[in-house]
């Protein structure tokens, strides 16, 4: 469904990304690991197409997108939860959901534009919110809110950049459900970066490993010793 | 000084503020946005005002104010996306080649439109505007207020509300917001940017040329006239604060009553300069102007 | 890097030769013209200065161009009618003047003159400079305040009609210093004094863009904050460079008054002041010498240009600036350079670096 | 001389209602090296910013040499004696390699004072000593942009070093290396630390490691733990920031 092909990524004259190969199939849960800096995000970010690419291919069932712009992107059914959270500070809760229905142009899937319910149900601390500025909101609300908003633009693949990064525990259990929920539910196709393993490997079917701006291991998480992958995250 | 004076300037100073406001909504939406400083846009203005003289010449008097005002609207809005597409579009994030750009095709529209009418064209006020009211006895007698006046106070007034409630209700109001605040978070949501960009530079240009055809119902139209509008508009937009349109009415109120008091007191170039020289002093206060939005920094980007 | 330099020094020293031979080969009235343009190089090169070498773009150097212009023209207006009033203020009725106004009189010394040349316009420089850039206004912003402050002044100008002429401007003289600039002898030695201002200046800028303070210009141009942050305190800089400017702009406007014959508003407003920065611009902003070689082949090609086809001329105009803007940031030195084979040598091994670090890593 | 070079109090900095820092203290002692670590977004940048004075802390001191110059502008506070290399290389592309030096090196940083040609003879073998520690002898005269990425990290090195700070704050300074360039970075680190004191940010393991020096890890705007490499590597709050919150059995690498 979404397929990488020696995906090179650079900021300037600082090359971060260096031949990437990366699959993702319908409805599959892929982890990718590595530390701090060694291109996650940047990686999310070029398959998103908010930074581009320099040298190869992403391909979206059997269409080569890598040079289409990011809202086409999203039309075709990519979703964005990015690292630190991409709320709209001055927006409200409502109007930073309504945003999502931004994608749903020329999509025969969605006919309908609204805000689908279950994102109220997955998260109904939103709900109670609609009318709160986004910027208001708590880290942990935020990222709800984030996913929420990706899910309303009926996402086909969501790409979620550590969700649960500097989020109190509480929260956290709840994204760990919803997240579960929209991929094993709704059957959205998830890539995930996760800096904790556990959840990441529990959520998995399968994992890449990034070292350096390189995929330098992946595999099924079932056919994988959790500890083996560990000692790439550690410090 | 007498309360009729100060009725008289202050009314003078709200209908300047007025014709500024309108003149500077354009340029603060577009260098909000996309920090484009469009030098042509005074240009714009003078178009609006060729264009309302063109509707008079082709629909009866009557009605051609009310034909006018949508017609320079939409003329202007057309030439907008077209001059967005073609120069402004290749220019972003480099601001000063923007500004020579821009003056250029200030230039080219300014002298083409002197050819064509060397002394201007002059819209025909429709009669049911042409008095003024006046109080001719009691406490307030020699009050006056031309009917002209007040309307384009009103038009500037519901330009305003319209401009307000379009960015706070309409979906694409809704976008241009989610734009300035994160523009490839908007674009990852299925924002098209670059058409965002486009409709704002275009409804800049189109209120330009709304202002434009207000502007001809009190003043008769030359080539030339943008050029002595345009650059309060710019102090307007500056001193309002960068993209800010509660800023820019701010601005453009205490612009036109300043200037209203200090021509009545001194001549006219004396006032400019005592103006120029209290935006001056008003930046040593708040560099960024009346009301500062946490958007990207204009610094650096020379 | 040497033989570059080398080069363009050679390139100049020529055409300054060429220059200072013109009066042999060329009419009175095209040398007379062409020391009008070569007196606009002189503040070229200060545009170049402050927008191509630190980054800060003015759009109101009429402003000091009027300040030198104006006080060398209010000295030769005063020689020029003795004890008399100037026939303006004398036909004046709104005020009406019957003796030369307080800031008149001193202008009858062609030294004080002299010194207001350079005064008026680094004074004005510095407290305009000094207030802006002290709350670190940059960009496009001072771009428009400078605008305004032109529009400002063309304005007190033109409506000050008693004390300056107004709209006509000065003009009417002849004398300076003893000497009558309008006989044959006189345009020669004006000329030539022109030319020299602007060797002089060629090399003020070549020494000061080869000093230390030239290379902090360049500095805050590439990053200012930066700079600040290597422990420059940036402010100072910039007051100090575009005060020089101002100087040289007023400097330019002396020259061209003379030159010309007339000051007036239509010279300095704020038409000729971006027009001024674009021939700056297609000469090549970055270089000392394309700066003044973009006004003086500029300003001639639109003086014949303009006198044939007065109507269309703006248009030309307006297109050229649309160009300059979208393709020709560099401008023409910029095109030579590119073709330019030293600079592709030089930077040769470091791109093979580059290119084999890519292809290890 | 006071036994610490720099102090850092209670320093609490908020972004529009965001705590990006709070509470932090934080000290480094004279030649040493100190290591900064922790997760994307835990203030380690805002802790520097405040340090050169691009942002202004909310409440707090920063002592450096018994001075608060928490409110010191940015060139005072460089002048003073402290540098920053910042994330991405912040060269003077429209300078030469040895100009770009020039800049950093000259000692007098007022404008009325350097109106000169030439640059005074230490400031020369200055300039000269900087080219070769960090090996651009070569490419003295050319311009900067046309350098390689990791030539113009060194060149900004080479710019920090060259001004002689007694506190050099390196903000991530093998960012875009490559293993071999990191591993050269990292041995040049711990010749500085003879004559200079040094505050590195990066969160590279492996370069950390080969730094050899005390670490202190910041998350969420707080100071989580400081000790050496080991310790702070087996300490289960530190994993679990890593590694993830309720991480049960620590994992040793």
């Amino acid at each position: 469904m979404l397929k990488l092909e020696k995906v090179s990524s650079a900021y300037g004259a600082s090359q971060v990304l260096w031949d990437v190969d990366l699959d993702i199939t319908k409805g599959e849960a892929v982890a990718l690991l590595g530390r701090n800096g060694v291109g996650k995000t940047t990686l999310l970010k070029t398959i998103m197409g908010v930074q581009p690419i320099r040298k190869g291919f992403i391909s979206y069932d059997n269409v080569v997108i890598s040079k289409h712009a990011a809202h086409r992107r999203a039309q075709y059914g990519l979703a964005y939860v990015p690292q630190g959270r991409g709320i709209f500070p001055q927006l409200t809760v409502e109007e930073n959901l309504l945003m999502g229905l931004a994608s749903l142009t020329g999509r025969e899937d969605a006919k309908e534009k609204t805000i689908p319910d279950y994102v109220f149900t997955l998260f109904p601390v939103l709900k109670d919110m609609l009318s709160r500025k986004g910027g208001n909101l708590s880290g942990g609300q935020q990222q709800q809110l984030a996913i929420g908003r990706a899910l309303v633009t009926r996402p086909r693949i969501l790409l979620l950049d550590e969700p649960t990064e500097g989020i109190q525990p509480s929260i956290v259990m709840q994204i760990e459900e919803a997240l579960k929920h929209v991929s094993k539910e709704l059957g959205v196709a998830v890539l995930l970066v996760e800096q904790y393993l556990d959840f990441a490997w529990s959520f998995a079917d399968r994992y890449f490993v990034m070292q350096r701006g390189r995929i330098i291991d992946h595999g099924y998480t079932a056919k994988k010793d959790k500890e083996e992958v560990s000692r790439f995250l550690s410090i | 000084m007498d309360a009729v004076f100060i009725i008289n300037q202050a009314f003078n100073g709200l209908s300047l503020a007025s014709i500024l406001l309108l003149a500077a909504l354009g340029l603060a939406l577009s260098f909000g946005l996309m920090r484009v400083i469009n030098m042509a846009h005074g240009e714009m203005l003078m178009l609006g005002g060729v264009v309302a003289y063109l509707v008079q010449q082709t629909v009866p008097k009557s009605v051609s104010l009310w034909i006018a005002l949508p017609v320079a609207f939409i003329a202007t809005a057309l030439l907008g996306i077209l001059l967005e597409t073609t120069i402004i579009r290749w220019l972003y994030g480099r601001p000063l080649d923007t500004l020579l750009a821009t003056w250029g095709i200030s230039l080219i529209l300014q002298q083409a439109v002197v050819l064509w009418q060397p002394f201007g064209v002059s819209f025909v006020t429709p009669g049911w505007l042409s008095g003024q009211f006046s109080i001719q006895s009691g406490a307030f007698a020699g009050v006056t207020l031309p009917y002209v006046r007040i309307f384009v106070i009103i038009l500037s007034i519901l330009v305003m509300l319209g401009l307000a409630s379009l960015l706070r209700y309409t979906r694409i109001g809704l976008y241009v917001r989610a734009v300035n605040q994160s523009r490839d978070m908007a674009s990852a949501l299925g924002v098209n940017t670059r058409m965002v960009d486009m409709a704002v530079f275009a409804l800049g240009t189109g209120l330009a040329g709304l202002a434009g055809a207000a502007l001809a119902t009190i003043s008769p139209i030359t080539g030339v006239i943008g050029s002595s509008y345009i650059i309060n508009a710019f102090l307007v937009v500056i001193l309002g604060g960068v993209g800010s349109i509660w800023g820019a009415l701010l601005a453009a109120v205490s612009l036109g009553f300043f200037t209203s008091f200090f021509e009545s007191f001194y001549s006219v170039s004396y006032a400019k300069v005592i103006i120029l020289l209290l935006v001056i002093a008003f930046l040593q206060w708040r560099p960024k102007g009346f009301i500062v939005t946490r958007s990207r920094a204009l610094e650096e980007t020379a | 890097m040497m033989s570059k330099r080398v080069l363009g020094f050679s390139l100049a020293a020529l055409l300054f030769l060429a220059l200072f031979l013109a009066p042999s080969y060329l009419s009175a009235f095209k040398l007379s013209l062409l020391g009008r343009f070569l007196a606009l190089g002189i503040l070229g090169i200060g545009i170049s200065l402050i927008w191509g070498y630190t980054g800060i773009l003015s759009l109101g150097q009429g402003l000091f161009f009027a300040l030198g212009g104006y006080a060398v023209a209010m000295h030769m207006v005063l020689v020029q009618v003795g004890d008399k009033l100037p026939g303006f203020m004398a036909r004046s009725f709104k005020p009406r003047i019957t003796e030369l106004p307080w800031w008149w009189q001193p202008f009858e010394s062609p030294i004080f003159a002299t010194v207001m040349v350079f005064l008026l316009p680094a004074l004005t420089a510095v407290i305009i400079a000094t207030l802006v850039f002290w709350r670190r206004i940059s960009g496009v912003y001072f771009a428009l305040i400078t605008q305004a402050l032109v529009l400002a002044f063309t304005t007190l100008i033109v409506s000050q009609q008693s004390y300056t002429n107004g709209f006509n401007g000065l003009t009417n003289f002849s004398t300076l210093y003893g000497f009558n600039i309008t006989s044959e002898s006189g345009r020669v030695g004006l000329y030539l004094v022109t030319v020299v201002a602007l060797l002089l200046t060629w090399l003020l800028a070549q020494w000061l863009t080869s000093t230390h303070f030239g290379k902090v210009l360049v500095a805050i141009r590439d990053g200012e904050n930066r700079t600040r942050f290597l422990g420059y305190n940036t402010t100072p800089y910039k007051v100090a460079i575009f005060t020089l400017a101002g100087v040289l702009a007023g400097v330019s406007g002396a020259f061209f008054t003379m030159h010309a014959g007339i000051i007036s508003p239509k010279d300095v407003g704020i038409a000729p002041s971006i027009e001024m920065v674009v021939w700056v611009a297609i000469g090549g902003r970055e270089s000392i010498t394309g700066a003044v070689l973009g006004m003086v082949l500029g300003n001639l090609a639109a003086d014949s240009i303009s006198s044939q086809f007065p109507e269309s001329w703006p248009l030309m105009l307006g297109v050229l600036f649309v160009i300059v803007g979208m393709i020709l940031p560099k401008g023409l030195v910029g095109i030579v350079e590119r073709f330019w084979p030293h600079r592709q040598e030089e930077a040769s091994p470091a791109l093979n670096a580059l290119k084999s670090e890519v292809s290890d890593a | 001389m006071p036994d610490k070079l720099l102090q850092i109090e209670e320093l609490t900095v908020s972004f529009d209602g965001f705590k990006a820092l709070s509470d932090v203290h934080f000290s480094i002692e004279p030649l040493s090296i100190k290591v900064l670590i922790g997760p994307n977004g835990a203030g380690k940048s805002t802790l520097c910013d405040c340090i050169i004075g691009k942002v202004r802390p909310a409440t707090g001191k920063i002592i450096y040499k018994g001075k608060d110059i928490s409110r010191a502008p940015e060139y005072r506070i460089n002048q003073a004696g402290i540098c920053r290399k910042f994330q991405a290389p912040g060269v003077l592309e429209r300078l030469s390699v040895f100009d770009n030096l020039a800049v950093a090196t000259r000692q007098n940083r007022s404008w009325q004072q350097n109106f000169r040609l030439n640059l005074s003879k230490p400031e020369k073998d200055r300039i000269e000593e900087t080219l070769e520690l960090v090996g651009l002898e070569k490419r003295r005269n050319l311009q900067a942009s046309y350098l390689a990425h990791g030539e113009k990290q060194w060149l900004e090195i080479g710019m920090v070093v060259s001004q002689n700070p007694d506190l050099l704050l390196l903000d991530e300074p093998t960012a875009g290396m490559t293993a071999q360039e990191t591993a050269k970075t990292a041995e040049l680190i711990r010749k500085l630390v003879e004559k200079h004191t040094v505050l590195v940010i990066d969160h590279d393991m492996t370069f950390v490691e080969l730094l050899k020096a005390p670490v202190t890890v910041l998350n969420q705007g707080q100071v989580l733990k400081e000790g050496s490499m080991e310790e702070v590597r087996s300490d289960p709050e530190v994993i679990s920031v890593y590694l993830g919150r309720a991480h049960e059995e620590p994992i040793h690498a």
